[in-house]
């Protein structure tokens, strides 16, 4: 008897709840916060951010805000455009190293990384607490051709679209590591050729007879979809440029770690350049290089490799690179701006304006200072993460 | 299509890169010229415009403004060219997938940043022959570099220069061959024996000659070994045994192929034979003894004046480092190979001039000529004395290296 | 960009030739800008007085001798040398392949390389001393020194204090297995180890008063026979011969808290065991790591355990391992909070990362540790944990002159190290980088 | 008459014939004179147009206006350069294995390992090595002691120059040991030695007291110890690496040892300390290093001998058998001079210093009156790659004459047979 009513109000509260998950939009929401980094235009002290159904709809010192506005007071603190990571494998197993490469096969192009991603993994939790609200999920280094790298928002818990780009590029390995002793290719010089091979086959591939490989290699040879490639010492960038030349692909570096040596060529290329995280490497000489590559007028962004480093220390590398030479406005683009261009998702992602996904993050300090924490993060107007004194 | 971009962007890049060290003239003033192509030039002028040797002689006076580098007290010889160098390239130079690779390229791999490359240029070394690994019948497409530049295309003086093939037990090391169940991974694969090897050379030469009577190849492999056989890329043998070089002649003969021969640590004993079909051949490793183990298993039968009796015997020679981990830089070879007993001035061509003659490149390195890259070495002294030392070393006209 | 290192060499060079010609006793007034003393509240456009590689005088107003030389600090930051408590530098990699479990008599010392590049950069952060301790491979691997980055190429000039603690460890997983039973057989046998030095020294002891009372009765009984050289005297019987055990002496001095044991513990049963122990023996504990120390916060604080907690971020683990499964970047706050005595470490990927110790201070402060404290944590308290407070660790008359001068606050990410001295000689200075 | 002209005839073409047959089967003669058109004597000056007079195998007199007496047998050696022999003053080929797995073993000695007819011995000959210092391995901690041997004889005994001299102390770490470790061992070691010690003085003062005979002796596995604490061995201190000198130097004070730093190539890092330390060295057969300059990222060369060299050390080189060059004493010296080494402390560096370390310098490494008439003749200058070592004299007797060296002639010459039969198929 007890036991029955019980129950109902347990399905009553239920249903409900669904309901209001999927049904009724999101108030429209003011921030009112002492400092705004837009990225694109500048900062604004004592701004408004005016946000409705998870869209920026305005902003500015005196955008007016709308009654019945939810009004969120951080006139205090400082706000910026959730930060975006380049390159990382979170998500994943436990054992990354396994999940992140099919090694079986040197060219797995028709791999997708988003068929091992589980969203509601605890490393995808707690990442949203890092300020870094959408990634670029990756498969690893140790395959020539690893396979199709996805774009997604951390906020998986709602039901709403977190994919953005299930399909954001292929990534290829000219790195020593994607050598093994007992698989094709053992050398470097055998890798190089492996690539030449397979894209070769993509060119002359027909849609008649159907191969996923082929299918997506030829959008990369077409130059439809970018190639991540990575690699770090001089070597390996060179021959990554030597194959962006012979098949003029639409490319990026990843992991160009000693990419300052010869900068200038990327530059002259126009290869953008993804950077491992500062933290890997201690000595100055490495700590400097992000600072020169951008000098020459590279674009950088900067990836955590999680589970390699701490999506919380995206952040702290370019706050490093800051320290260590690089220019401080560029330092906190390769964070935000120069990441969405990079992948793709510039249209929704990486500033502060109008239109915009509402991806905020709300620091107790300016953001390149380390000293600074996290206060709140927003994913689409929704707040995701919100730091409570213990 | 891939080889002419290629080309393009090496232009431009080259035209990039060498821009800034236009119109500027350097003279180096010598005590000694050896000149190797013709007689020695006592107190003589080297002017170099462009990275190319501009004039050279006794009678010439120095332009206004011009860089003088003063080696009135030294000796001057055209930079060392060593044919048979250890790569520079990082990780494992042999492609172990399968053994007939004649597609690969040696030049994709080089590591600019190599150290081995900073350390060649200091004994005097301007010019490289790289070539892939020793354990492939059939190893691939080698390479001649300077041991300069940002990225491998500068670096580059003749790319597919030469054909690596190793006729020593090498290219079965690490083999087994198939047992009964279906083979684990690519070891399990021949060659296991000297026959195979020769065998798969053969096959891989029979099917590329009748491919190459079909107009268009479609597999780039036998491309590349039809190229062979039309002369179009030159091809390397490694062999060392008397009777492995006996087998090399036999199927050059089958094939017309022209043949180089490195190593060669038996190579005396058929001196005569090299002589008569002007084989030329690339010498080193050196050693005293053969080893317990490893490439000098082989060749059991060391003659240290190997180099001098070939030499006496017409054979063309060329003496290289080779490619073992601490290998003596070529003007230590030269100097011992004088010691046991080779002439003075072919051991010194055989570290210049013949070298780069095998390589094909000797239009513009090997000896001191007008109109030839200004890759010079000024030295101390007597280039054959152990006490004379490498003092500078410049390399398309640039100094890059010189004693403090 | 110049060779920081021929730099850094040549001047301290020059110094050490200054002070050989007898001008030893240079003093220098480093005066103006802040100077943040740690010890006490910060000091604004005050005077720090060098003397002899010692700190002379402090404050406001110092009277200031003429012939000095004297280095403008206006608007810069002044304060002590930081001290890295985890430190890696100068270790060869061969530490790591010790194979004994229990051998406390080994010396860090002997395993450092003192040629090692590394430090003249570490210094130019400001790293002016490091505490380094035996690898965690074996149960009890031996005791760690502090040494100052003064450019030595000699362990001993380096070493400002060796036999600083004994390292233990329990439950790090060196093949990243790790059963519960396994560390709890660690434990024990720790424990062990600690049980049989109780009875060795009460046997040493024996063996003594034995040996007095031996010599006392041998004396009696010369005496006798010289003054009765005919008559016979039973002759006292020498006590058996004790043989010393070096391995149990160092553990010896452990139990009679000459010096503490540091035990490097990551997760709570861990801890607690290691909390455990010292209340069992009553030795003075230092927690080493306490990853998950958070967890249990309260009871840490209780012990009375001085920590010394790093890495702060779950960047500087090498690989995923089991023990940092629960690696949270609050743990320094937490522990604070609850007023753990506590220094901050590195523990970073190689040598060089001991250059990042303020980093790891302002990553503390981000998440909730309080500004002063986490300063004080990467400076004075680890030199009272380590029990250097006397020498460094803070600006006060009398200590070493290991000085830093920034041009920001320490704990601002972008301000940059100006100078740094070390017992008074400039061991860096920012206008020679560039 | 004619007859008797004949029998006279034949007799001196006899004894010509035999005196030149003396001459080069070479046993010791009494009294024997060297006339060379260069004598370099190390000791001093270079003489030119020298005589060394010899009796009994031991140098009479040296110089220009020495008087030959009527009965000296003259060797004339116009054409030859003659210098002291080389001496090695460390090395461990010549033996079956060098290196023993267990970690303390002072009490073996390589005495019981070298092989006589290993060609090591026959190449150091033909290199004009006339003594070597045969040492345990540089893997072992306490390794064993050495053995002088002259590269001459058919057993050990024969060639014999000194036994039980020198101790080879490693410090490199053996597996799974660290260098804390391996340093603890050591001293754990001598702490011990240092008890029974103790423990043995005491047992003989009581046996004195007591007035009983006292014949224990002490431990023989410990007896090169003992010997070691008492300077009656020297102690040959292998460095692993830079970081491993100050240890040497460490244990060297701390237990008051004769000491020589065997170091390797990395050690040049060292070489202030070392200096200042005032001790002998043995470099390693690699000369020049290469270093990755942090700032230029350019390799630069660094030439150990030239560090030691202007760092003030006293050094000897060594040779590695299997290297182009290395492998000789003078290619080393030669090295060493053109990278900027004095030509007369380098040809020190591989005669009278090398003698000097082990302790032989009172009959080698010179050529003086009094010393052992054990030189070499040099068809040219020692430094020069294109001379040759044409004859050794050990102790007054010609042991080596490159004129009858039947391998080296095999290892020069071109085979019988040149021309090969052609394939007919």
């Amino acid at each position: 008897m007890k036991i029955r009513r019980f129950l109902s109000l347990l399905v009553i509260l239920s249903c409900s709840i669904c309901l209001e998950s999927l049904g009724e939009e999101t108030p429209i929401l003011a921030i009112s916060a002492g400092k705004i980094w837009t990225i694109t235009d500048g900062i604004i002290t004592d701004g408004v951010i005016i946000i409705n159904n998870g869209k920026i709809q305005a902003v500015g010192e005196n955008a007016d805000v709308p009654e019945g506005a939810k009004v969120l007071d951080m006139s205090d603190k400082n706000v910026m455009p959730g930060m975006i990571d380049a390159h990382c494998h979170i998500g994943l197993s436990v054992n990354v190293q396994r999940e992140m490469d099919e090694t079986v096969a040197a060219v797995a192009a028709d791999m997708q990384i988003l068929d091992a991603f589980d969203p509601y993994a605890n490393d995808v939790k707690k990442a949203l607490r890092s300020g870094v609200t959408t990634v670029l999920l990756a498969p690893g280094y140790r395959n020539p051709i690893g396979g199709q790298a996805a774009v997604v928002k951390l906020d998986t818990s709602r039901a709403n679209d977190w994919v953005l780009k299930r399909t954001a590029g292929v990534d290829f390995s000219v790195m020593n590591q994607a050598l093994m002793f007992n698989r094709e290719p053992t050398s470097r010089a055998g890798l190089v050729e492996l690539l030449r091979e397979e894209l070769d086959r993509a060119k002359a591939y027909k849609p008649e007879k159907f191969n996923p490989r082929r299918e997506v290699l030829k959008r990369v040879v077409d130059a439809n979809l970018p190639a991540y490639i990575w690699a770090h010492n001089v070597d390996e960038i060179a021959s990554a440029m030597t194959i962006v030349d012979e098949y003029g692909l639409n490319a990026v570096l990843v992991a160009a770690g000693q990419g300052d040596e010869i900068a200038d060529m990327i530059a002259q290329r126009n290869l953008p350049a993804i950077y491992p995280p500062l933290l890997l490497s201690s000595r100055d000489k490495d700590l400097q290089r992000p600072g020169k590559i951008a000098g020459s007028g590279v674009k950088l962004a900067f990836a955590s490799l999680a589970p390699k480093t701490d999506l919380y220390d995206l952040r702290t590398s370019a706050i490093l690179a800051a320290k260590y030479g690089l220019d401080k406005e560029a330092a906190i683009k390769s964070l935000t701006i120069n990441p969405a261009e990079i992948l793709g998702v510039s249209d929704r992602l990486g500033s502060i304006s109008r239109g915009k996904d509402a991806d905020l993050v709300v620091l107790n300090g300016e953001p390149l200072q380390v000293t600074s924490g996290i206060e709140l993060v927003m994913v689409n107007g929704n707040i995701v993460y919100q730091r409570q004194e213990e | 299509m891939r080889n002419c971009v290629i080309l393009l962007t090496f232009l431009l890049l080259v035209s990039v890169f060498v821009a800034p060290g236009r119109a500027e003239i350097t003279a180096v003033k010598a005590g000694k010229i050896l000149t190797i192509s013709s007689e020695p030039v006592e107190d003589g002028v080297i002017l170099i415009e462009d990275g190319k040797i501009a004039e050279i002689g006794t009678e010439i006076e120095i332009p206004e403004g011009a860089v003088v580098v003063d080696a009135a007290k030294s000796v001057v010889m055209p930079g060392l060219v060593d044919a048979g160098a250890a790569a520079p390239v990082r990780g494992d130079l042999n492609e172990q997938s399968s053994e007939i690779t004649p597609t690969l390229r040696i030049s994709d791999a080089l590591d600019p940043q190599s150290k081995t490359l900073k350390r060649v240029v200091q004994t005097g070394v301007t010019t490289l022959f790289v070539s892939p690994g020793r354990r492939n019948v059939i190893g691939g497409l080698g390479v001649v570099v300077k041991p300069t530049g940002k990225i491998p295309r500068q670096m580059i003086v003749k790319d597919e220069a030469a054909l690596t093939v190793v006729m020593d037990l090498d290219s079965t090391q690490g083999n087994r061959i198939p047992r009964f169940q279906v083979p684990a991974d690519f070891y399990y694969r021949r060659p296991g024996t000297r026959m195979a090897i020769i065998w798969m050379l053969r096959k891989s030469f029979f099917d590329a000659r009748r491919q190459s009577d079909s107009e268009q190849i479609e597999d780039p492999n036998l491309a590349v070994l039809s190229a062979v056989l039309k002369d179009e890329i030159p091809i390397h043998v490694n062999v060392r045994r008397a009777i492995t070089i006996r087998a090399a002649l036999k199927v050059a003969d089958e094939y017309g192929l022209n043949l180089i021969l490195q190593e060669c640590t038996e190579g005396y004993k058929v001196a005569g034979q090299l002589a008569e079909r002007k084989i030329p051949v690339v010498l080193g490793p050196f050693y005293y003894y053969p080893g317990s183990m490893g490439q000098y298993r082989e060749g059991r039968k060391v003659n240290w004046n190997n180099a001098g009796i070939l030499a006496e015997a017409g054979v063309k020679v060329a003496l290289a480092s080779g490619e073992q981990s601490g290998a003596i830089d070529i003007l230590t070879a030269a100097v011992f190979a004088v010691r046991h007993g080779m002439d003075r001035d072919e051991a010194l061509k055989a570290i210049t001039i013949t070298p780069a003659e095998i390589l094909g490149v000797a239009g513009r390195v090997g000896s001191l000529e007008k109109g030839k890259d200004a890759d010079i070495i000024i030295l101390s002294g007597d280039p054959l004395n152990v006490t004379t030392r490498v003092e500078k070393v410049i390399l398309n006209g640039k100094t890059v290296y010189k004693i403090d | 960009m110049k060779d920081i290192k021929r730099i850094f060499v040549f001047t301290s060079l020059i110094l050490q030739i200054l002070s050989a010609g007898g001008f030893g006793a240079e003093q220098i007034a480093i005066q103006g800008g802040t100077i943040l003393p740690i010890s006490g509240a910060p000091i604004k456009d005050g005077t720090v007085l060098v003397k002899d590689g010692k700190i002379a005088a402090l404050g406001r107003n110092v009277a200031v001798p003429t012939d000095v030389r004297v280095i403008n600090a206006n608007d810069k930051f002044v304060m002590p040398g930081l001290i890295d408590s985890q430190s890696r530098l100068f270790v060869i990699d061969s530490e790591f392949n010790e194979g004994r479990s229990i051998a406390p008599e080994l010396n860090i010392l002997d395993g450092l390389d003192p040629f090692v590049k590394e430090s003249p950069e570490v210094a130019a952060q400001g790293v002016t001393a490091v505490y380094i301790a035996p690898v965690s491979h074996s149960l009890i691997s031996g005791s760690g020194a502090v040494l100052k980055l003064n450019g030595s190429k000699d362990v001993n000039k380096m070493l400002l204090k060796g036999d600083i603690a004994v390292k233990a460890t329990i439950g790090v997983s060196a093949n990243n297995q790790s059963s519960s039973l396994g560390r709890l057989a660690e434990y024990s046998s720790i424990r062990e180890a600690l049980l049989e030095t109780k009875i060795y020294m009460h046997n040493k002891e024996k063996y003594e008063r034995e040996l007095a009372e031996y010599n006392q009765k041998k004396a009696e009984y010369e005496k006798k026979k010289q003054a009765k050289p005919t008559e016979k005297f039973e002759k006292p019987k020498r006590p058996a011969r004790f043989r010393p055990n070096p391995t149990r002496e160092v553990l010896a001095r452990i139990l009679s808290k000459e010096i503490p044991l540091q035990i490097e513990a990551h997760r709570v049963t861990d801890i607690l065991n290691a909390i455990r122990l010292a209340d069992e023996f009553g030795f003075t504990l230092i927690l080493d790591k306490c990853t998950e120390g958070y967890m249990i916060a309260d009871r840490i604080a209780r012990s009375k355990a001085s920590v010394i907690l790093g890495p702060v971020t779950a960047s500087f683990i090498e690989t995923p391992r089991l023990e940092y499964r629960n690696h949270d970047v609050r743990n320094a706050a937490v522990l604070s909070k609850k007023g753990v005595k506590l220094a901050l470490g590195v523990s970073g990927r190689d040598g060089a990362s001991s250059k990042f110790i303020t980093l790891a201070a302002a990553m503390a402060v981000a998440s909730g540790m309080d500004k002063d404290l986490a300063l004080r944590a990467v400076t004075l308290t680890p030199a009272e944990i380590l029990g250097v407070a006397d020498r460094i660790g803070s600006l006060d008359v009398g200590k070493d002159a290991d000085v830093v001068i920034l041009n920001g606050h320490p704990l601002d990410s972008l301000s940059r190290v100006e100078m740094v001295l070390i017992d008074g000689r400039t061991v860096f200075e920012r206008k020679n980088q560039q | 008459m004619k007859s008797r002209f004949h029998i006279t005839f034949i007799s001196i073409l006899l004894t010509v014939f035999f005196i030149g047959a003396l001459a080069h089967a070479g046993p010791v003669r009494k009294k024997l004179a060297v006339k060379a058109s260069r004598i370099i004597t190390i000791a001093g000056k270079d003489i030119k147009n020298g005589v060394i007079l010899i009796e009994d195998g031991i140098i009479k007199a040296v110089g220009t206006d020495v008087e030959i007496p009527w009965d000296a047998f003259v060797i004339e050696a116009k054409d030859r350069v003659v210098m002291p022999g080389f001496v090695l003053a460390h090395t461990s080929s010549g033996l079956d294995r060098a290196n023993e797995n267990m970690p303390e073993v002072p009490f073996i000695s390589t005495f019981d390992s070298i092989d006589p007819i290993s060609t090591f011995f026959e190449d150091s000959l033909r290199d004009g090595v006339v003594a070597m210092l045969v040492l345990p391995g540089n893997n072992t901690l306490l390794g064993g002691t050495g053995t002088i041997v002259k590269p001459y004889g058919r057993t050990v005994e024969a060639m014999l120059i000194k036994r039980y001299t020198g101790l080879k102390i490693s410090l490199r770490p053996s597996q799974n040991t660290s260098r804390m470790g391996h340093m603890q061992r050591f001293r754990r070691y001598m702490s011990d030695l240092k008890d029974y010690l103790e423990e043995y003085e005491q047992k003989k003062a009581d046996a004195e007291d007591e007035k009983k005979p006292f014949d224990e002796e002490i431990d023989v596995t410990k007896q090169p110890m003992v010997d070691l604490l008492n300077k009656r061995l020297t102690a040959f201190v292998y460095c692993d690496r830079a970081a491993d000198v100050p240890k040497a130097i460490e244990i060297k004070n701390a237990y008051k040892l004769d000491t020589v730093l065997v170091l390797a190539p990395e050690c040049y890092k060292a070489a202030g300390l070392i200096a200042r330390s005032k001790l002998p060295v043995i470099l390693d057969s690699q000369l020049v290093v290469w270093e990755t300059n942090e700032q230029t990222n350019e390799e630069e060369m660094k030439v150990v001998p030239i560090i030691f060299h202007k760092a003030g050390v006293k050094f000897a080189f060594q040779t590695d058998t299997s290297q182009y060059g290395r492998r000789y004493l003078w290619y080393q010296a030669a090295t060493a001079v053109k990278y900027g080494m004095k030509r007369q402390e380098a040809l020190k560096s591989i005669t009278l210093y090398p003698a000097q370390f082990i302790g032989v310098d009172d009959r080698l490494g010179s050529i003086e009156a009094g010393k052992e008439a054990t030189v070499i003749f040099l068809t040219g200058d020692p430094l020069d790659a294109q001379s040759w070592v044409d004859q050794v004299m050990i102790a007054g007797e010609i042991v080596y004459e490159r004129a009858k060296d039947e391998r080296l002639k095999k290892l020069l010459a071109p085979p019988l047979i040149m021309q090969e039969p052609k394939d007919t198929d």
